[in-house]
C-alpha cells in the first residue's frame, strides 16, 4: 500500500482508507486492539505522505494523533482519557465501521456496474424545431457567461502543508537511548523542551517502550510532576560512588 | 385505459431522454401524486415487454428492458464502457444506500475531499445537485436514473443488498446524533468548490 | 412473452424513428416471417398505450399513439412558451463564447450534466447539431442562423467581453487536462441521446 499515493488520480488514499487497510491486512476487525497495532506503521506512512493540500494533510494529523492516544492507552493501561478523547477514540473507530461499510457496498456496485445496464434510446425520435428563443438576448445570455465564469472550479490550489515532520516512534527511541547512554538519567521535560504537543506524544511513548523492554525505568515523585528516566541496560549506573 | 400512464409514457417516448417528475407533472397539467401513481402503473403495464421504466427520487426514464438490452446492445454494437474509479464507486455507494448526502457528509464519510470526484460523477450524470431544505448553503447529490439504468435496476431498492446495507448505514447516523458531536459539523477541508 | 415482439418494441425505440423491416430481421437474426409476426404481436401488446406502431410494407416504426397525440403536442408547445432558464442560457453562452461544442464539453464546464437542456434548446431551434471532424460518435452543436439573427450579432465575437470570457474558457479547460482530472476520458460513450 505505501507509495500507492496519487493526489492527481481519484485513486487518493485518505486517512480513514489508509488505517482501514492497514487493519484488514492483517485481518484484524476495528478496535482499540487493533488501531493500537496499526498505530506505527500508520505514522510510518504519514511520515513519507508527498505533498498534499494543507486540509488533507490536517486530516491525517488528526487521525494520528488520536492513534498516539489509543497507543499510550494500551501501554499504560491506568491510563484515563478525558470525556473529549474517548468520543474522539469512539468516533474514529465508528467512521472507520462505517467506511467498511460503503467500501462492502462499492465492490457489491462494481459487479453490477454496467455489466447490464438499461439501455436509453439511441435517438431521439425527430421533432420539428420551432424557433422560441424566450429571454434570450445578448444581455441575458452574456450575464449567463459571467455568472459561468464565477462559479468554474478554481485549480486546486496546492499548498505544500508546512507540517514539522511526523517523528517515527523508532527514530525517537533510538535518540532517547543514545542521550540515556551519555547522561544515564534525563528529565522527560528537558528531553521535550520546545517539541510541540504532537512530538511530546511521540517522545513519551519512545520512553514507555524503553520502560516495557526493560532498557530504561521511570520515576515521577507526584502526579503532574516531572518525569525521571534513567538507564538500566548499562548495568550498575557508575555514579555517586 | 389509464390516460395520465399513457400520456407520460408518449411524453418520455418523445423525449429520448430522462425528465424530471417535476416537470413531467407541469406539462401535463397533473399533481405529483397523479405522476407517481402514473408512473407505477406504466411500470405494470410494460411488465414483460421490451421497455421499462427507470424511476429516481426526482426523474423517470424510459429505458429497454433487461432482458432484450444485450440483443439492442449488439443490434447497435453500443460502446458502454463507463469507467469508474473506486473513488467514484465509493460516492455512488454512499448516495444510493445512504441516501441523497452533501459533500460535507461525503467527505466526512469517506476521510477525504471528494469535491472534483463529485464534480465529475455530475458532469457525467451519473449525480445531480439539488437543493438542500435542510442547509440552503449546501447542495444534495442524489443518484440519477442514467446511474440507476447502468446498474441494470430500476430504483435504488433493487441494489443488491439494499435493506441489510441501508439500515447498518442508517445505525450509525442514529448512533451518531445521540453523541455529542453534531455530524454536519466535521466539515473537513475548506474547499468550497461543489 | 413473445420474445421477438420485444426485442422488436426495444430496437424501434431505440432508433427513435422508423427502421426497413429487412434491417429488423438482419439486426435480430429473425426470418422476415417472424418478424411480420412479431410486429402483429407488438401492436397488439400496444393497444390502449402511449405508443403504437405503424407497419408499412417495408418499415416499421413506433409512434405516440393518436388518443394522447394533442396532449404530448400541448405539452411541448407549454415548454415552448416558458422560459429559457439559467441553465439554458448557460449552455447557449457556452456555444457562442466557446464555439461549437460537444455535450461532454459543455456538461464538463458546467459540472452537471446538460442532455435534456440540450434537447430542449434544439427543439427551441436555438442549437442545431452537426457532424464532429474530430470524433464521429458525438456531435458538435453551434447556434442557429435564427439565434444569431434574433440576437443581431454577425458573430460571436461581437458579443461583450468576448475576448475576456473565451479567453479564461480556454485556461479553465487548459488547467483541467493538465491537472489530476482525465478530461478526455470521461468522454463516454454515447449512453445518453444526443
Amino acid at each position: 500500500m505505501a507509495g500507492k499515493f496519487n493526489i492527481a488520480t481519484d485513486a487518493f488514499q485518505g486517512p480513514l482508507e489508509t488505517l482501514l487497510n492497514l487493519i484488514e491486512e492483517r485481518r484484524m476487525s476495528i478496535s482499540d486492539i487493533s488501531l493500537a497495532d496499526v498505530a506505527d506503521a500508520y505514522l510510518a506512512y504519514v511520515e513519507k505522505l508527498p505533498g498534499l493540500p494543507l486540509g488533507e494533510t490536517a486530516q491525517f494529523i488528526l487521525v494520528a494523533s488520536t492513534l498516539l492516544l489509543i497507543k499510550s492507552r494500551a501501554l499504560l493501561p491506568t491510563m484515563d482519557l478525558s470525556e473529549d478523547e474517548r468520543d474522539s477514540v469512539l468516533e474514529l473507530e465508528r467512521r472507520l465501521a462505517r467506511l467498511q461499510i460503503i467500501r462492502k457496498a462499492s465492490r457489491l456496485l462494481r459487479k453490477e456496474w454496467g455489466r447490464a445496464p438499461l439501455l436509453f434510446p439511441y435517438r431521439a425520435p425527430a421533432r420539428a424545431a420551432v424557433f422560441s428563443p424566450a429571454e434570450a438576448a445578448v444581455r441575458t445570455i452574456s450575464e449567463a457567461a459571467v455568472r459561468l465564469m464565477n462559479v468554474l472550479p478554481k485549480p486546486e490550489a496546492m499548498m505544500q502543508a508546512v507540517v514539522a515532520p511526523v517523528l517515527a516512534l523508532e527514530d525517537v527511541i533510538v535518540r532517547l537511548k543514545e542521550r540515556l547512554s551519555n547522561a544515564f538519567k534525563a528529565r522527560f521535560s528537558e528531553l521535550t523542551k520546545s517539541k510541540d504537543r504532537h512530538e511530546v506524544i511521540v517522545y513519551f511513548l519512545a520512553m514507555l517502550e524503553l520502560v516495557r523492554s526493560g532498557s530504561a525505568s521511570v520515576t515521577q515523585e507526584r502526579l503532574f510532576e516531572d518525569i525521571t528516566i534513567e538507564n538500566d541496560s548499562l548495568g550498575a549506573p557508575k555514579y555517586g560512588t | 385505459m389509464d390516460d395520465l400512464s399513457a400520456k407520460i409514457e408518449a411524453l418520455l417516448f418523445s423525449e429520448g431522454g430522462s425528465l424530471p417528475k417535476k416537470k413531467i407533472a407541469q406539462l401535463l397539467d397533473a399533481q405529483p401524486a397523479q405522476v407517481d401513481e402514473g408512473l407505477l402503473k406504466l411500470r405494470a403495464r410494460l411488465e414483460n415487454g421490451g421497455l421499462t421504466l427507470v424511476v429516481s427520487d426526482t426523474e423517470a426514464a424510459l429505458v429497454v428492458a433487461a432482458p432484450v438490452a444485450p440483443a439492442v446492445q449488439k443490434a447497435f454494437e453500443r460502446e458502454l464502457g463507463r469507467e469508474i474509479g473506486d473513488a467514484g464507486l465509493e460516492v455512488v455507494a454512499i448516495i444510493l444506500y445512504r441516501g441523497p448526502s452533501t459533500r460535507t457528509q461525503i467527505d466526512y464519510i469517506r476521510g477525504v475531499n471528494t469535491s472534483s470526484t463529485i464534480r465529475t460523477l455530475t458532469s457525467r450524470g451519473l449525480l445531480e445537485r439539488a437543493a438542500n431544505p435542510n442547509d440552503a448553503r449546501e447542495y444534495l447529490y442524489r443518484p440519477t436514473v442514467e446511474l440507476l439504468s447502468h446498474l441494470g435496476i430500476r430504483d435504488a431498492h433493487e441494489l443488491p443488498e439494499y435493506a441489510k446495507i441501508a439500515s447498518e448505514l442508517a445505525a450509525f447516523e442514529e448512533s451518531q446524533k445521540k453523541s455529542s458531536e453534531p455530524f454536519e459539523n466535521h466539515a473537513t477541508t475548506g474547499d468550497t468548490t461543489e
